[in-house]
């Protein structure tokens, strides 16, 4: 995963500049309301652009109801690479009646605002670029069928907003065909849409006005657009799975139904027979029940979900903690306390997750940043959850879950499985005893066998409540101790065979950043706001798991300050690290959050950072 | 559940896989003396040596509760899970779709199920899970220490002497509207009936639910208790008398047609059924729930096959599986090639 | 309540000491089977000393199940006042052949065994002082009934105990009275049973080989003697509970089950209505939604349960927390992870009840260490959740909720309710306007109507999604940070407002000791070992809330090291500690954890406070 | 739930207590236009209106899901509660323990109620707590884009195009079994029937439980689908014509004998149920439970008042309470005095 910018962009001079003319670097945002289709539209735009090998974007802030509600997508187009999300909007396709006015009031002036000719938006403000398009009068000379004409009328935007910024035509008809699956008849008639739109941008808008273009490049080469939930669903495929249970909730009901379909495609035998079993349960507590039921059997399986579930998850996850039993959780976080906001994004069930359970219970958790760590983490989330027979949570969010993101394309998991301390009947024979949870290697991973084994020692009783090294019910406090001091161990072992952090050591940087997940891509944007416009060198530390390892401490080591930036109220990662820190090294801790529901954006991180850094001066 | 193996001529002591009684037998109970759980387990010892389950072949599941405890008494050559209070029919369902090979058979109590467990258990029905699944039924809370549960009946007495004063949930009654195929009823008392309806179980492709009226020596079975020793003797409504011939017997038909039912069960056993008192036939649903209707309303209980349907497809039969457990599956058969890797990265450039 | 020993018997001086006879002050442990009835004989003994104004206490050790396992009791008395658990066993009366072997060779040589005479004990040991009895033929004397021969041989072992340390007779009668609560037959049978062991070892048993005595003492006047659970049951009832919703579960059954005896007794109306409703819940989430609905509602609602009930209700808790929902909640905790140890004490569920839920969550928690405290927090419970409009968890254990504790006699709390900010319709009428999320008083604690208020502006929408301060649903950034922003500075609020610590700064300590819940009364005696034995004085803050208050800062500044002494595996209440310090002060931090399931005993703190100390100066 | 006002002589556009259509709306839907939720919705703000219920003693509670978003949609003078998944029996069983005097409304979906919710919904139904419980039936989860739920019929279609492979649970059946004394089942597009059953639900003390089938027009609306609007007109199948007379309004006798029932209600209404085929007995509890069988089975929808039992006492009359809310008990009568701690006290020295 590239951490910086595309080479050679950041030299490239822009001639036209000097025309004023901003290429392929500006955002565009389409307000109008969920459920109307505009979805399509959205996705022609932003993959056509990628298909001019320009980085793009896109943020779908939608609303938690089905149809009729305020949603507003915005595409960046960043010839830096920059794709974390930009507060400001360059250029507004204006849809929605009802959130109109707003969305033109906070535009900065000399923006561009393309919008449904009666809403007389041209009233509001004088300094903005207005074009008024009757989008309604150019949908029925389509078709006369109402609800076809609101979709439509969707397409025509892309075609004028194609015209204006200059978008190849012929892409807009790959990105188009893509889009409707060559369905013909629907390709037929939103090609009409999106010519009709050009039609009238060319014939009717004076494109002048319009300081945004872009222009082809080369940096989408070997890129894919995916968003992070197919892309955990592929790396859970190609991990191998078998059995996944879930059930259904925002943000990450599309992780299972991707897996499903992708499954169906790609897993079924030969002989026609399915070599996967995907049951959507009656609730999270069952979901959690059957993964770890088949876990237990020696399936590789998994959940998905989001707070909520892991909440009505907590008893069963500490059953499998303590009963070392391997299973995948997924959490594509959206904003809590409580059902919160469903359909926004933030990273706090940090707590909820490494803690998950009651008594002393600590996890591991896997962060990807990126579609293609979901794709590897999710692979790497399997072997780990065999090797250490616990659950393994892979903590993702609604932002990388459900948002379209320009990605390195995945490479294949050339490796095999690490299936774990399996003992099967010929070990058996061979060793003659089996001690279900004895530490023979000292690395706190005891053995295990499975149900159905044939031979007369492979049984054993497996239990929540208290066991010794023979899985025998026991009450005795030596029984006890040593069975969790060894957890505590397999704990520690852990640490080095779970992802480890990416680092990048900033020439003369005194100042470090800690960041994971998404907030990955507005810390590299922001780290470079910082060199450009305040010559800040930085450091950056990407935590990628849970538990930590040595790093952390070096990296605290070698800066002055480290600046956790994160996306929650409390700071709980910052509460982790602290944890985990030699007491003389917390004074460097410092902290970063964003938790307003919206993803975090550079400019956000830079100006808290500088006024932190002022704030040390004084 | 059924085994393809041909019985060999086995000595008298062992069973037609040559195993003995032993060989099926678990911890020691630590169960109160007495209690009716202890009687069940023996009867899933007998039951399990006598049909010849080859014990590696099955798993052992529980929630929590005395009843739930019991796994860890018989089959100790079984893997067994005691996993968490009320949540087994997940779990089992689980199991059964990692390894389809396994028999599994769940006890549960009265609380475990019927209190805590109640929704897992009501999906569990409705899916079909192939397991057999035992309600060990005492409508208390042994284990915490005698409290009612959803179990007990009206008017039913504590030993505290408080009434219950909330209807008692019939879970056959819940378990055949909920498409249940093999649902039948027993007491722990009276270990003929039990034998024979456990081994027909073992022949029952779906969930098998087993009913156990299973007294709580130590908190409910006082006077006053309506799931006491004596009032179950007293109590008890014989739906017909029971046996089993397995499947590599020998049928001898020696009956007067007309006082005796037969079914056939997936795995080419039988189960006669003796005409105790009206012509009963378990296989008519509505006869099914209006009879535990009236016998729910008089306080009697009812016991023995109160219903059966052996055409009914399991959960795993409708998830078109491949034949060899999903657990086993070979990384070569459940990780696609590269090819289709790049198939798919291509369609998102 | 008492934080140091009774005064005036420190210095009294032992004139017996001299004739190597120790007095009121050592430890019984009577080794039985457990539902063999032996728990009541136990209350006899200990009841007895305590009446002859003895400092006692007595610790339970139970098997998870209900009969036929063995079970421990033992029995301390200590003229200091010290309760808490001791290792060491003085007196042992072993009646289970069972473990006889193993309870015989875990004693020091010289200590006093009594036993069933067919057990043959001498054989194993002679360094013993052994006292063989026949418990079994002397019960035929009485009766023929086998079960009953049972239940009287071990009143009889009462008897003998009670004439080899000479404990008043008629005390004994007292007790024996009281324990079978003067139902005539009981006390008859039991009482001749008491007398056939105190004439048979009268004439057979040689009382000068036994060192250990009682006598009488004026230590125990005004105390009482209950548990914990019934401590907190009264307190409930004091505090004007009227909902309370529970399921039962191993160690907080008797909580709910002793509330309900108590109602029954006290807050049945003069028309023989009840002022309450307990309701036995189908599961911990049932429980916990109707006590929030209650809550909701207007009543004084809670609810009981150990950990897994906690992490059952996680999603509820962060609903009553987001929702801003009054609620009591006590975890009665007993071993984790997962099922554990039920019948065996930790305290190791503080993060779960701390960050109980997903999202950004905090709560609320109230440790008692003491029946008195149990009774006294169960009142501030209330208040605070009322006043606070939040769940508040109180945390007891094992140890303080299932034994039978020695106490101060329970003061009646004269105060007037707290019921919070609620507004009636007159207030309405008053006010015109009511927002239920608005932060009025800048307190971060809104106003609140219930249900049935009977004004048109009283009603508003109670959901645990977004909402603004007028409780309308909302997914605007700035109403949803506006509003958990506010939740934060409730929080901190309640630090000044929750229970204080309890804070002795011992004259020229370096050293300072955290300790909390029941892990206080081996910290009290520790802390007078070290000073007599090490001549090491020692400061001692006993935390009895969360959040904390600056008062921690304070102390951890005050010392050079601080000792936070807790009973789980992982130190996490040290971790809620390290969080709340400033950088400067954590590397003052040290850790002591005991999580064997056995309370906490003195000695242990002594000796790894000691090895520490030493580990400090190397 | 009745109350005893008596009707001033109201201006036509005001309901007896002289509060109008107005008083019973709430907030705007922001469902899809056309959901079936919606229509119900409006049914109960005109039941609430010609009821002439005083808002401010309704509560209404919800669990999650685009039916239990409806609550915000009427009574907005009426205390509201939108809990969590599947958890609303508990909150509202809460809820009446602490204010027996609320009048409280649940409104869930299928799979609030029957997927996570089952378990509560069993033990609220056996507790009878006293509430409307109005379930929203569309067969899928609306607000998670229309993955079957467990009332999916066996067949059904999803928009996809998979097949609901799994037995749909019938609500209705399994609350009678559960000793429900009110159960109807209705469909949002029969108001006329929805209403008088609203109304009728009023005055009945104890649980009164819906099941609307309320087509979901954005996934569960398309040929196929076996809750659609079109299926359910094409399948429903009336039970008789329900008409309501209020406690209030004096009862003309003008029909023939034979041809219509009537039930009386707790609080004096009348609901009068004409025949439409075979006389049905809505107090007859096995012929209710039989032709739900039998509908269910021929894939028909059984609607109207299936079984109604106005003896049985609800959860809160059990508790034996005082008559004032619990909630609203001053501190003089919930805490004891000094005089019983000290004795308390002194019995344990
Ligand atoms: C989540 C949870 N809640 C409560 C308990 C406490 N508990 C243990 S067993 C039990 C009830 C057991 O009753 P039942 O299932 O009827 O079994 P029995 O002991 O009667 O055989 C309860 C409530 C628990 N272990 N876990
Ligand atoms: C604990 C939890 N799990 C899952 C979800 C996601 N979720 C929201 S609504 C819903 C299903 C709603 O279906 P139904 O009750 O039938 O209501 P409908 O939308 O169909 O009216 C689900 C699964 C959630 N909010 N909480
Ligand atoms: S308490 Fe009851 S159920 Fe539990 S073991 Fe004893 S008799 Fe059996
Ligand atoms: S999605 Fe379905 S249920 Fe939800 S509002 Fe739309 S139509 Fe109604
Ligand atoms: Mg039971
Ligand atoms: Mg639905």
């Amino acid at each position: 995963m590239s951490d910086s910018a595309p080479q050679g962009l950041m030299v490239e001079e822009d001639q036209r500049a000097s025309e004023g003319i901003v290429v392929n670097d500006f955002s565009i945002q389409v307000a109008t309301v969920n459920g109307s289709g505009s979805q399509s539209s959205n996705n022609v735009i932003m993959r056509s652009i990628f298909q001019m090998g320009i980085p793009v974007s896109g943020k779908n802030l939608f609303p938690s109801n089905i149809a009729g509600l305020p949603t507003w997508f915005t595409i960046r187009a960043n010839k830096h690479g920059w794709i974390a999300r930009r507060k400001e909007i360059d250029f507004l396709v204006a849809m929605n009646a009802e959130t109109a006015r707003d969305d033109i009031l906070g535009l900065e002036p000399g923006r561009v605002v393309v919008y449904e000719e009666t809403l007389r938006l041209n009233q509001i403000r004088k300094d903005l670029v207005f074009f008024p398009v009757p989008f309604a009068k150019l949908a029925t000379e389509i078709t006369t069928d109402s609800r076809l004409r609101k979709l439509l009328a969707n397409m025509i935007y892309v075609g004028v907003v194609g015209e204006l910024i200059d978008i190849d035509p012929a892409e807009m008809e790959v990105a188009l065909t893509k889009q409707f699956k060559g369905k013909a008849k629907a390709v037929a008639l939103n090609k009409q849409a999106l010519e009709i739109g050009r039609k009238f941008a060319r014939e009717n808008l004076d494109r002048s006005k319009v300081p945004y273009r872009v222009a082809r490049m080369n940096a989408t080469a070997g890129k894919i657009i995916i968003d992070g939930n197919s892309a955990a669903a592929l790396g859970c495929m190609f991990a191998g799975v078998t059995v996944a249970t879930w059930y259904p909730i925002t943000p990450s009901s599309s992780l299972c139904e991707s897996l499903a379909n992708y499954m169906h495609e790609h897993r079924i035998g030969p002989d026609g027979k399915a070599t996967f079993a995907i049951v959507q349960a009656e609730d999270e507590l069952a979901a959690c029940g059957m993964a770890i039921g088949a876990g237990w059997a020696g399936a590789r399986s998994m959940t998905s979900t989001a707070g909520p579930g892991i909440s009505l998850m907590q008893e069963l996850v500490g059953l499998a903690y303590y009963a070392e039993i391997p299973v995948v959780i997924f959490d594509v976080t959206r904003v809590g306390p409580s059902t919160g906001l469903p359909t926004r994004t933030q990273q706090s069930d940090i707590l909820a997750m490494v803690y998950c359970s009651h008594g002393d219970t600590k996890h591991i958790m896997l962060i990807p940043s990126s579609p293609a760590e979901c794709f590897e983490m999710a692979c790497d989330a399997f072997d780990l959850a065999e090797r250490f027979q616990t659950p393994v949570f892979v903590m993702t969010d609604l932002d990388l879950g459900m948002n379209n993101w320009m990605s390195d394309a995945f490479t294949y998991p050339n490796r095999t499985f690490d299936r774990g301390k399996v003992l099967t009947a010929e070990d058996l024979q061979r060793l003659g005893r089996f001690e279900r949870y004895r530490d023979v290697d000292g690395d706190g991973i005891p053995y295990r066998t499975l149900p159905g084994t044939e031979h007369p020692a492979a049984a054993y009783f497996t239990r929540g409540s208290g066991h010794n090294e023979k899985a025998i019910y026991s009450e005795r406090p030596d029984d006890y101790k040593r069975n969790v001091d060894r957890l505590s161990r397999k704990y520690d072992t852990a640490r080095t065979a779970a992802p480890q952090p990416e680092i990048e050591y900033g020439a003369g940087a005194r100042v470090g950043f800690l960041a994971f997940g998404t907030t990955h891509w507005a810390m590299i944007e922001s780290r470079d706001q910082l060199q450009r416009e305040y010559h800040m060198p930085t450091s950056y530390f990407r935590l990628r798991a849970i538990p930590f390892t040595s790093h952390l401490k070096e990296f605290f080591e070698k800066h002055d300050r480290v600046y956790i930036v994160e996306q929650n109220r409390d700071g709980q990662m910052e509460a982790l690290v602290k944890l985990e820190l030699p007491a003389e090294l917390c004074s460097k801790i410092r902290s970063i959050r964003h938790y307003s529901g919206l993803p975090i954006d550079a400019r956000f991180v830079t100006e808290a950072t500088i006024a932190a850094e002022e704030g040390e001066r004084n | 559940m059924s085994t393809t193996m041909t019985p060999p001529a086995a000595p008298k002591q062992v069973n037609r896989l040559g195993l003995s009684m032993a060989d099926y037998k678990g911890g020691d109970s630590t169960l109160c003396a007495g209690c009716g759980h202890d009687a069940i387990t023996a009867q899933i010892i007998k039951a399990f040596y006598e049909y010849g389950v080859e014990p590696h072949r099955v798993a052992k599941l529980s929630g929590i509760g005395c009843s739930s405890k019991t796994p860890a008494y018989f089959l100790g050559q079984a893997h067994g899970f005691n996993g968490v209070h009320g949540r087994m029919p997940a779990l089992a369902t689980g199991v059964m779709l990692a390894n389809r090979n396994l028999v599994s058979i769940g006890v549960s109590g009265d609380g475990d199920t019927a209190s805590i467990g109640m929704g897992q258990f009501v999906h569990m029905l409705r899916r079909n899970i192939p397991m057999m699944y035992i309600v060990e039924n005492n409508g208390v809370y042994g284990l915490t220490k005698g409290q009612f549960s959803a179990t007990a009946d009206f008017g039913s007495k504590a030993k505290s002497g408080v009434m219950n004063d909330l209807p008692a949930i019939d879970i056959c009654a819940m378990a055949i509207e909920l498409g249940c195929n093999f649902v039948c009823r027993s007491f722990a008392g009276d270990p003929k009936q039990m034998i024979a309806l456990l081994k027909a179980a073992l022949g029952h492709r779906g969930t098998a639910l087993f009913d156990v009226i299973s007294p709580c020596v130590t908190f409910n079975n006082h006077d006053g208790s309506t799931k006491s020793y004596k009032y179950a003797k007293e109590h008890e409504e014989l739906l017909h008398e029971i046996s089993y011939v397995p499947f590599f017997e020998q049928i001898e038909v020696d009956y007067k047609p007309g006082e005796t039912r037969e079914v056939e069960l997936h795995d080419g056993s039988h189960i006669r059924l003796r005409k105790t008192g009206a012509d009963y036939d378990p296989t008519n649903r509505v006869q099914a729930l209006d009879m535990l209707r009236r016998t729910y309303d008089s306080n009697e209980f009812l016991t023995g096959l109160i219903y059966v349907n052996e055409e009914k497809p399991d959960f795993l039969s409708m998830l078109n599986l491949v034949d060899s457990p999903l657990a086993a599956l070979p990384q070569s058969q459940t990780q696609p090639g590269p090819a289709a890797l790049d198939k798919i990265m291509r369609a998102l450039m």
